[in-house]
């Protein structure tokens, strides 16, 4: 009997997508259980896909039952197997904190909203799994598609963002294709690792053709991430996208991208090239440095809660583009279990951003007035997010941080550890600022008095569906904090199968 | 002549990149978002283009095998494959494609060996399908966002929706 | 900005001319591509392994099958992305900031409608041919759901958006998207069930009186069907809110 | 000569208990009398705990016990040695004199939000008991920066325009120090050694960093822990005087910038290493960087007409004794600096409860207004008096005993300038407390309220303000356990 | 084997084919982005995916040309006709 957990994982959300519509044109109100128990399904396979990679190693699915190269197959490794996991949990929880939003913002459309939310987590879990290059643009683009309408199906900014959005989202992923199609002219083949291979065996590593392919996909992947300078097209369209599309994409979407340039460097490219042969480490951690300090200064410079948010994505993929390309095993690793404990980080901050929305109907940072007393478990959970994008332990936050300053040091690279620490300092002013507003909010009568023993009825905490999200996202960051060893321990078993130099401190 | 056909050898390949670069240069610059997305396509169809033009082949045909070959093959295949499993047949397949690398051109009329010389390779044009599906979709989506822009602002000069952005209260 | 994108266009184009002086002939045979066991063990062995003679469609439909799911799904997404743009369901009163587009009402023409009349059953039995045909000669289920779809496009386009809608309504189109994916992932699934990979047709030989061979061969078919299908009802689907502005009412 | 050392829960409980009465504080908000007395409660469980180790470490031991490894070779592992006791004792024994007069003024003024001023009062606590027990750099990174969290909301606690701002200025310095300087050096630590963040006796630094390295690391470190308040990063103590007195008695007084400078001396000692630093001749620096701010905060301390702020930039001068008798490296000095933590720490907080009181009596901030305000509160203008003597180094009180210890640790190093500097802050502490008192007792009050019949403040605050004198006085008569303790550590460290 | 000969020829011969059909290539695809009538831009859109098509049964790409055929020429330019019709024939540039 072949396992098919590896399957299940993409295929649970991708029918129920379907039977989504299908319910939906009679039954409006089943969508929202049928779309949790889909995610729940696809969660539970992407456990039992990570428990088998831990106990025997690579997984491999082949597709049609074809060998590779001749099928599409899935070879999971840890690192796969990690961001599967993450995908599909963050989808899950989205969901769960779509229930009261979807009617609200698209009252018309429910089941076409839950489909495409389906839809893209199917996209996105299919480019964590796959190990062909092409069926990678193929997800690249339609995860794109999907995620333009989840988009503008939000105000009228949003729209304006999304035809950005798809204008340079296309321009990324036809980079990708191009640089796909400049490795097949020279190889022939498309398995990422059989390129690979071919790339070895027939020292291709010295062609100008794979140099303009390795430029091409990078590029095109650095679009897709919002890496720095080609960042436009990220901030509006979280920042005025419906609710649960923020929720979901503005945690998700860079994160999976950084993980597509991985692959591509790691597994595609070898290390010793992207590496040794290129050795643009330098120019490129520059670049990161420079996306870090204007991701989190930009961020400074906002009012629009969101918005801000959406700036820290943009620093955030620097701290990983930085780290993956340091060129050793802290920073590598680092970069990893950042790009995990992110996506719960920024997760938790758009879940408050979306409540906050949804209770205040305001965007601005002004709108948490006097939160801590109204809503004190929400600003728990923000609390909790916030200060691990601080990074201040033992939230999730500070561990990244902390193998990523060791790569830092231990690549001799100064300037980011510098940015790291400033781009920290930038975080913390600008939650401190929130904190501000949510705790002075209440103006104590001429600053005494005791108002507490009535303190009880003023409470407005928001509905269970959007509260356990939040803290449930809070309690995973600082249970990835708490337990790192254990996700740092596979990661360690992925990167260490590259040889690179400088291993972590053990 | 020699230099005519050196040109026309590379001819696929700078067409190509000047029509990928007329299209990108309409998708960043063009004011109209309809043209940006007439670009859009152009962009696309060069990197179809490009594709397809790696599958070229010298003397090969369109990869579909004439009648015969499908004939005689089938009645074939019946004691090649037949019962045996699938996996492993692909294995041997492709070690007896090996073999016929080092003395090509055995293939005549008639017999089921195919040489793989005489057709096209079918795998960029299987991806190109993809692609232009892809394409044909990202320009329906991008479409629908230039006509509900066009309900929202009344426009679709992108420098006109942003006068209107920042004037605007939203 | 005009600048910024000349130089990023020149800067991309030098980079693939750059590459360019590296490849291989133009039609040389002997090119990686051409010439690396991918490419030859599609050519030559598809007959063997499905009995496809169109190598295009075998290597769409079956090794790469697992892609054109994703193909089939794409359109089906574009059609789901484009309700949930452009569609406004309801006749609420909603004035646009650009102000309703008025189209000059269209004139019953006599020769157009007896023509389309007599095109669309044409059109559509060479649609049903180019999915069923799609093994031999160049064509499958994409290429006949489109010309299929374009058969409504067709009527639409000729008599009004009213009546073609009359012949498939939005929920029925949208249900036909659904079963043309439902059955190409059934099959993927019902491969599962069996004890195989998600996909692999030759197992069903089990519950098709055929061999192996001829397992895939038919599950091909099916799979282009199901592909017809979406396409189909997703292209009209996408037409028909293109064209009438999401509001169903007026086409142009 | 190492010491044995025992594994045992008991100082993870210590830090722990505080943090478990935040539960029970909340869910009594409602009635205050159960709440406090839950807080007391925690408070005497948590300093019986710490006294019940108190024999062990006495003879010589430690108690270890290690909770996660969090990271490879990075664990929050706790250990209780004779440098941790005395500030572990400080802190408890102090928080539950805090509790009885936070009771007192609190409900005197009626401040608003109690329930989170316990709660985050009690969390404060923990972090401190924390940073005193922990076992290594990280573990005391980690409640370091936990402590400057928790104590924001208490600083900020009046909510009110000059408390944002003050907050605002309290965070910025603490964090942007601690995130800048610690983290980097922590994580430079962690690699050039291979891993080791454990505090050993004798530093564990010494054939891993060259000289130049372990000077930088050194000022990043000594800066990095502005709680410590060493100037130039010290405005965050007058700014957080915003608070309200208890949290600026017991947390400025004692807890936060107290364990600022536990955390100086903790790297000096532990991870340095004082024969380390003497080797290369770094102690000589850090003195003079300690000098300047003494002398300089004493003579601002001078012109402050505020109470609270004066008392402020006295705590300044004070802490930096600390390190300065840490930096000398001498047997003495750093006895005396160790002492200097616990008779500081009671004699500043009496002047702090006494400021309190006042405030919470007659609403007087300033000391141009307290002008005979002795003949309205006797009591509490004596115990004033005697923190006063106890801050100056004046015989009768537990102050003498540590600066005596400083001045002789100077003349054992032949540092005849440090000396003076000594000397000349005591002048100067005499300066700007003497008269206060004088003026209380022996002024005719302008303010002719003052005239009126003895009326003091809360008996709750009275009653802690004049134990906490009481005790200053006793321990210049009994100074025997800190000294005992700070004797103990100073042979631990220095034998290796 | 007689087959085969022809095709030979043919391939040969092609690249004058080839050649306009490129220089025509690139003078629809100008003209679509140069003209200023939007309506006209989608038919020369059209026309540019019909020679584009006409190009790739030349390479032997029948499937892909098939298909551009239905999807380029036909599907996307009735898409872009009804978004023009819908919206503003006029362009800025």
């Amino acid at each position: 009997m072949i396992d098919q957990a590896p399957a299940i994982v993409l295929l649970a959300p991708f029918l129920t997508a379907v039977l989504v519509v299908l319910v939906g044109m009679k039954y409006e109100r089943a969508c929202f259980p049928l779309v949790v128990l889909g995610l729940c399904c696809s969660a539970a396979a992407a456990v039992q896909t990570l428990l088998q990679v831990i106990e025997a190693g690579t997984l491999r699915y082949s597709m049609g039952g074809w060998p590779p190269p001749f099928g599409i197959e899935f070879r999971i490794d840890g690192l796969n197997a990690l961001v599967a996991l993450t995908v599909s949990t963050v989808a899950l929880i989205s969901a769960v904190y779509s229930k009261n939003r979807v009617p609200e913002e698209n009252g018309d459309k429910i089941s076409i909203y839950y489909t495409l939310l389906l839809l893209v987590v199917t996209w996105l879990l299919g480019m964590v799994m796959t190990g062909d290059a092409f069926n990678l643009y193929v997800l690249l683009e339609v995860s794109a598609l999907t995620s333009y309408a989840l988009i503008a199906m939000g105000t009228r900014r949003a729209t304006v963002a999304a035809f950005k959005y798809a204008i340079m989202g296309t321009i990324g992923a036809s980079f990708y294709l191009l640089g796909v199609g400049y490795l097949y002219i020279k190889t022939g083949s498309l398995n990422m690792f059989d390129i690979h291979e071919v790339l070895v065996a027939e020292n291709l590593h010295q062609s100008t053709t794979v140099l303009v392919a390795f430029i091409l996909i990078t590029v095109g992947v650095w679009i897709k991430m919002a890496f720095f300078p080609l960042h436009a097209w990220l901030p509006n369209s979280y920042a005025f996208a419906p609710t649960t599309t923020s929720c979901l994409l503005g945690p998700l979407v860079t994160k999976v991208m950084v993980y597509v340039m991985i692959r591509m460097m790691l597994t595609v490219f070898d290390p010793l090239y992207t590496y040794l042969q290129l050795n643009w480490g330098n120019i490129v951690v520059w670049m990161a440095v420079i996306a870090i300090l204007a991701g989190s200064l930009a961020a400074l410079a906002q009012t629009d809660l969101r918005r801000m948010l959406a700036f820290l994505i943009v620093a955030e993929v620097g701290y990983m583009v930085g780290g993956v390309w340091l060129a050793n095993t802290a920073g590598l690793v680092g970069a990893i279990y950042h790009l995990i404990a992110d996506v719960f980080m920024t997760l938790c901050v758009f879940l408050f951003a979306g409540i906050v929305f949804a209770k205040t109907g305001k965007r601005d940072i002004t709108a948490t007035h006097g939160l801590f007393a109204k809503m004190p478990l929400t600003m728990a959970g923000l609390v909790v997010g916030a200060l691990s994008l601080i990074g201040i332990p033992p939230t999730a936050g500070f561990f990244s941080k902390w193998y990523l300053i060791q790569g830092g040091m231990a690549a001799g690279h100064w300037g980011y550890v510098t940015a790291l620490l400033i781009s920290s300092l930038a975080m913390a002013v600008l939650f401190f600022r929130v904190f501000e507003y949510a705790f002075f909010g209440v103006k104590p009568a001429e600053g005494h008095g005791d108002h507490h023993p009535s303190g009880k009825g003023k409470f407005s905490e928001a509905s269970a569906s959007m509260l356990l999200p939040l803290l449930g996202t809070a309690s995973l960051v600082l249970l990835i904090g708490i337990f790192n060893q254990s996700i740092v321990s596979i990661i360690t078993d992925f990167v260490g199968q590259f040889n690179l130099t400088g291993s972590i401190m053990r | 002549m020699e230099l005519l056909e050196a040109i026309v050898d590379g001819m696929n390949y700078w067409i190509f990149i000047i029509l990928m670069m007329i299209g990108l240069y309409a998708m960043i610059t063009k004011n109209n978002l309809v043209k940006k997305l007439i670009g859009m396509s152009i962009f696309q169809t060069a990197i179809l283009l490009f594709y397809i033009s790696l599958g070229v082949k010298e003397g090969a045909t369109i990869p579909i095998l004439p009648h015969y070959y499908a004939h005689t093959s089938q009645e074939e295949q019946g004691n090649l494959v037949g019962s045996s499993d699938q996996a492993h047949a692909g294995k041997e397949a492709s070690s007896a494609t090996e073999g016929g690398k080092e003395k090509p051109s055995v293939a005549h009329a008639g017999s089921p060996k195919i040489d793989p010389n005489r057709f096209t390779n079918p795998l960029p044009h299987v991806l190109m399908l993809t692609a232009i599906v892809v394409g044909v979709s990202t320009l329906g989506v991008a479409l629908s966002i230039t006509q509900k822009l066009y309900t929202e602002f009344g426009t679709i000069e992108e420098n006109e929706i942003l006068d209107q952005l920042k004037s605007g209260d939203d | 900005m005009k600048a910024l994108g000349l130089i990023a266009v020149l800067g991309t184009g030098l980079l693939l001319l750059a590459a360019s002086r590296d490849f291989p002939n133009w039609g040389d045979p002997s090119s990686p591509a051409s010439s690396y066991r991918l490419s030859r063990h599609f050519i030559t062995q598809t007959i063997n392994e499905t009995a496809v003679p169109n190598m295009v469609t075998a290597v769409l439909a079956d090794y790469r099958g697992y892609d054109t799911l994703f193909e089939a799904v794409v359109i089906f997404t574009a059609g789901i992305a484009v309700i949930g743009i452009l569609r406004r369901y309801g006749n609420r009163d909603f004035i646009p900031a650009g102000g309703e587009v008025h189209l000059t009402p269209k004139q019953p023409d006599l020769i157009v409608e007896s023509t389309v009349r007599l095109l669309i059953p044409v059109i559509q039995i060479f649609a049903l041919y180019v999915i069923a045909h799609g093994h031999h000669s160049p064509g499958g289920g994409f290429q006949g759901g489109v010309i299929f779809g374009a058969s409504f496009i067709l009527l639409a386009l000729a008599r009004d958006l009213r009546t073609a809608q009359n012949w498939v309504a939005e929920k029925r189109m949208l249900i036909l998207a659904c079963c043309g994916i439902l059955i190409y992932a059934g099959i993927g699934v019902l491969c599962q069930l069996l004890g195989e990979n998600f996909l692999d047709y030759q197992i069903l030989h089990r519950i098709l009186p055929t061999d192996p061979v001829m397992a895939r061969y038919h599950s091909i078919l099916g799979v282009e069907i199901g592909v017809a299908f979406t396409v189909t009802a997703i292209m009209f689907s996408i037409y028909s809110n293109l064209s009438s502005n999401g509001q169903m009412k007026e086409g142009i | 000569m190492t010491p044995p050392a025992i594994i045992s829960i008991t100082p993870v409980l210590a830090s722990l208990v505080s943090l478990l009465a935040v539960i029970p504080i909340i869910l009594l908000g409602g009635r205050a009398n159960l709440r406090e007395g839950a807080s007391f409660v925690a408070g005497i469980v948590k300093f019986g705990l710490i006294a019940s180790m108190l024999p062990t470490i006495m003879a010589g031991s430690t108690i270890e016990y290690t909770l996660w490894e969090i990271v490879p070779n990075l664990a929050i592992a706790f250990r209780v040695d004779a440098l941790g006791m005395i500030f572990g004792l400080v802190a408890s024994s102090l928080w539950i004199i805090t509790t009885l007069y936070s009771i007192g003024y609190m409900r005197g003024l009626k401040e608003h939000a109690q329930t989170r001023f316990f709660s985050y009062f009690s969390v404060s606590l923990a972090a401190t008991i924390g940073v005193a027990f922990s076992a290594n750099l990280f573990t005391l990174f980690l409640f370091y920066e936990m402590l400057s969290l928790a104590t924001y909301p208490l600083v900020t606690h009046h909510q009110d325009k000059e408390a944002r701002s003050g907050g605002r200025t309290y965070l910025t310095y603490l964090l942007t120090a601690s995130i800048l300087f610690v983290l980097p050096s922590l994580i430079y630590i962690f690699i050039k050694t291979g891993g080791g963040l454990d505090f050993v006796a004798g530093g564990f630094l010494e054939g891993h960093v060259g000289g130049t390295e372990a000077l930088v690391l050194l000022i990043l470190l000594t800066f990095g822990f502005a709680k410590a308040g060493i100037m130039p990063l010290h405005s965050w103590l007058p700014a957080a005087m915003v608070a309200p007195t208890p949290v600026s008695a017991l947390l400025h007084a004692v807890a936060v910038v107290k364990v600022g400078v536990f955390c100086i001396l903790r790297v000096y000692s532990g991870v340095f290493g004082i024969e380390f630093l003497s080797d290369l001749n770094l102690g000589t620096i850090v003195t003079w960087i300690a000098a300047f701010t003494v002398v300089v905060s004493s003579l601002i301390a001078l012109t402050q007409d505020n109470l609270k702020r004066r008392l402020a930039f006295s705590t300044i001068g004070q802490l930096s004794y600390i390190v300065l008798g840490m930096a000398l490296l001498t047997p003495k000095g750093v006895t005396g600096s160790m002492m200097h933590i616990a008779m500081h720490a009671w004699g500043k907080i009496t002047l702090f409860f006494c400021a309190g009181a006042i405030f919470q009596a007659t609403g007087k901030k300033y000391i141009s207004e307290m002008v005979g305000i002795g003949k309205r509160m006797p009591v509490t203008m004596a115990a004033f008096f005697i923190g006063s003597l106890s801050v100056i180094g004046i015989p009768l009180a537990g102050g003498f005993w540590s600066k005596l210890y400083l001045l002789w640790g100077t003349v054992e190093d032949g540092r005849f300038t440090m000396l003076v500097v000594l000397l000349t802050s005591s002048l100067l502490n005499a300066a700007y407390f003497f008269p206060i008192a004088f003026r209380a007792f022996f002024c005719k009050p302008e303010d002719s309220r003052f005239e009126a019949k003895v009326e003091e403040a809360h008996p709750c605050a009275v009653v802690a303000l004049s134990l906490t004198a009481v005790v200053t006085m006793l321990l210049f008569i009994y100074p025997e356990p800190f000294f005992a303790l700070a004797d103990t550590a100073t042979q631990h460290l220095m034998n290796r | 084997m007689e087959a085969q000969g022809q095709e030979g020829e043919i391939v040969s011969q092609f690249w004058i084919f080839d050649l306009i059909l490129l220089v025509f290539l690139v003078t629809t695809a100008v003209i679509a982005l140069r003209v200023r009538d939007l309506l006209s831009a989608a038919m020369i859109f059209g026309v540019y995916s019909f020679l584009i098509c006409l190009l790739w049964t030349g390479m032997g790409a029948v499937d892909v040309a098939f298909t551009e055929a239905a999807v380029g020429a036909g599907v996307s330019a009735v898409f872009l006709i009804s978004t023009v019709l819908r919206t503003s024939r006029k362009s800025s540039d």
